[in-house]
């Protein structure tokens, strides 16, 4: 059997690749394929690759199936009275309508590939980092920038060699405690950064207390959180109800309920 | 489509005796306004997005931006202002590139992708939205490895889910790859039927055919 | 170097028949690539680097540029090639600063990740709803900075309390989330499974496996 493909055992992607190939090659009219000659070769190219221990998908099995069945179709004798009224199905026809299918779209990748060159060939250079502002400024301050911050002092902290205190297991409601004396000391108008409270505390443990107690005294209204800009350092105040807020008995004892 | 002249020197006779664009004081302005936005624009800009930031009507700001690309075009300029991805960016043109090339910094890595890559791309391009499955029947092969390929290079993307048994996902091409293959837009590529076109020509074969009405498939 | 072959405007022959109006298609071409050099520059670049890489006499390369210059003051152009550093430059002209910053401010910036934050965001978009303590346990590192971020950018939200020790908090997606990535609702998300079909499809490159069709466990 004369096969096209003698010098070398081709790659293919799959079936259609093959077929497709072997119509190309020998310049077959792909709406008039000689079946059995197409089929042989097909089954040809799948026996020599498995000599050569190429391993070939189901799909190229499967294609083998299909070519044989077409073949057997053709091979059926024709009713004359069925061909005289109307044209016979081709068996050959959904394969053939396949196969162009496929090779357009061999046609529409060397196209894509065509103009990949030409966009290799062509450079930008924008330059709209000179306009990019950074960040915006303002903003009141959120639950979500003392997160911020804690998260920084967190990460700091990891990094650090740890001396965890054993002893020094404050609770929160201590914690509130300690914070509230701190600011009686701090005039009215000054605010305290919270990053240097945190860095201030001697175990991680601590910094989660400070950070709760912080947060508690903030629903509280017994303390103002307050930031100059959006990545600026935030500050805690006195809030102007944070006498009366601890001049109730029952303030300090729910929080310490909420915490036992 | 059609071109509004910025410059009123259109006139044959006062072209010649006025070689330099004579328009007013304010027209000069926007003009100069919007090559530099083109000029800074990482993406490609729309008329839209320049009409909104300016306070222009945007009919006026494409009538500018056509101009521009126009002006551009002409032989005595290295640079390009090209319609790609539905906007306008600057890029240099491509028939420099050899003297081009020695002054990049950065060097863009090529876009290497295979060609069964690209036949699947082709393919998402021109059938979109389509599921993987579908992909795997028309090429006639298994392996849908390439979509992976496709999605990291942000060529490709999901476009929901195909109301099918098993729900399959379907895919759609991104502005990225108009970007990275300098297409306006999809309507930009060929049609189907003009590769048949080709293929008919190359192998001079007669236009009698019973494959090419198969409009339903 | 010889870079002017490519132009058939270049053509000696066609320049001879088609006698251009003013200036000759090489001199056009040169001022084409000097135009182009200088704006894809990092660095201002000098009419001796130009020179020698275009193999051309460092004084003609000099009056372009001068030309150059020339020709984009005026006020109809909003960039300039400016003479700093012993070498060229093209930029924005100052003048227009202004409305090009208001442009570039009117653009929405987009979607930017970095690996850890999409990493997270993944994690919540497939496990939600989720706490941050889980999330650290599967990504093997601390990440609380990410789900800052991406609460920040809105994608995600909180979602009450998980029922354990410590109550930590619980992360879902939103809305937002859907929008930024194309999603109608949640099931369009790939399943897990579908994308480790992806994976495994990739590497296997040429599909081999027969039995490919649902052994992934």
């Amino acid at each position: 059997m004369s096969s096209p493909l003698n010098v070398q055992l081709e790659h293919y992607e799959g079936p259609l690749d093959l077929l497709l190939d072997l119509i190309r090659k020998q310049e077959i009219d792909i709406y008039d394929i000689p079946i059995a000659r197409i089929t042989a070769q097909y089954l040809d190219y799948m026996q020599r690759a498995a000599e050569l221990d190429i391993e070939l998908g189901a799909e190229f099995v499967y294609m083998a199936a299909t070519l044989i069945h077409i073949k057997s179709r053709m091979l059926l004798p024709r009713d004359p009275a069925l061909a005289e009224a109307e044209a016979e199905e081709d068996p050959r026809r959904e394969l053939v309508e396949r196969l162009l299918e496929h090779e357009r779209f061999k046609h529409a990748a060397e196209m894509l590939y065509q103009k990949r060159i030409i966009e290799e060939a062509v450079w930008s250079n924008p330059q709209i980092r000179q306009f990019l502002d950074e960040e915006e400024p303002g903003l009141a301050v959120t639950l979500f920038d003392l997160v911020k911050v804690l998260q920084q002092v967190l990460e700091r902290a990891r990094h650090r060699p740890v001396y965890e205190v054993a002893g020094e297991d404050v609770s929160v409601p201590e914690m509130i405690a300690r914070l509230k004396a701190l600011l009686e000391r701090t005039p009215a108008a000054e605010a305290l950064s919270v990053r240097e409270l945190f860095e201030r505390q001697p175990s991680r443990r601590a910094v989660i207390a400070m950070f709760l107690a912080i947060l508690e005294m903030a629903k509280m209204q017994a303390i103002r959180l307050v930031q100059r800009d959006l990545f600026g350092d935030i500050a805690i105040r006195r809030h102007r109800r944070f006498g009366e807020v601890f001049s109730s008995p029952e303030a300090m004892a729910a929080i310490e309920e909420g915490y036992r | 489509m059609e071109v509004f002249e910025v410059n009123p020197a259109a006139d044959p006779a006062e072209a010649a005796t006025l070689p330099e664009p004579q328009t007013d004081g304010a027209d000069q302005r926007l003009r100069a306004v919007i090559e530099a936005i083109v000029y800074v624009a990482e993406e490609p800009v729309t008329a839209a997005q320049i009409a909104a930031a300016l306070g222009q009507p945007e009919e006026t700001i494409r009538r500018v931006l056509e101009a521009l690309a126009e002006e551009y075009d002409k032989p005595h300029h290295g640079l390009a202002v090209r319609h790609v991805a539905g906007g306008y960016k600057m890029a240099t043109k491509p028939e420099h590139h050899e003297a081009v090339r020695a002054f990049v910094k950065s060097l863009k890595p090529p876009l290497k992708l295979s060609l069964a890559a690209l036949e699947t791309l082709a393919l998402i391009a021109y059938k979109q939205p389509i599921t993987a499955p579908e992909i795997m029947e028309i090429r006639g092969v298994q392996g849908a490895g390439v979509l992976k390929t496709l999605l990291e290079r942000k060529l490709i993307t999901t476009a929901g889910r195909k109301n099918v048994v098993g729900r399959p996902i379907l895919y759609k091409t991104t502005k990225e790859f108009l970007v990275q293959f300098g297409l306006k837009d999809l309507s930009e590529l060929p049609t189907l039927k003009e590769f048949d076109e080709l293929r008919r020509l190359a192998l001079e074969e007669p236009a009698t055919d019973p494959g090419s009405g198969e409009g339903a498939a």
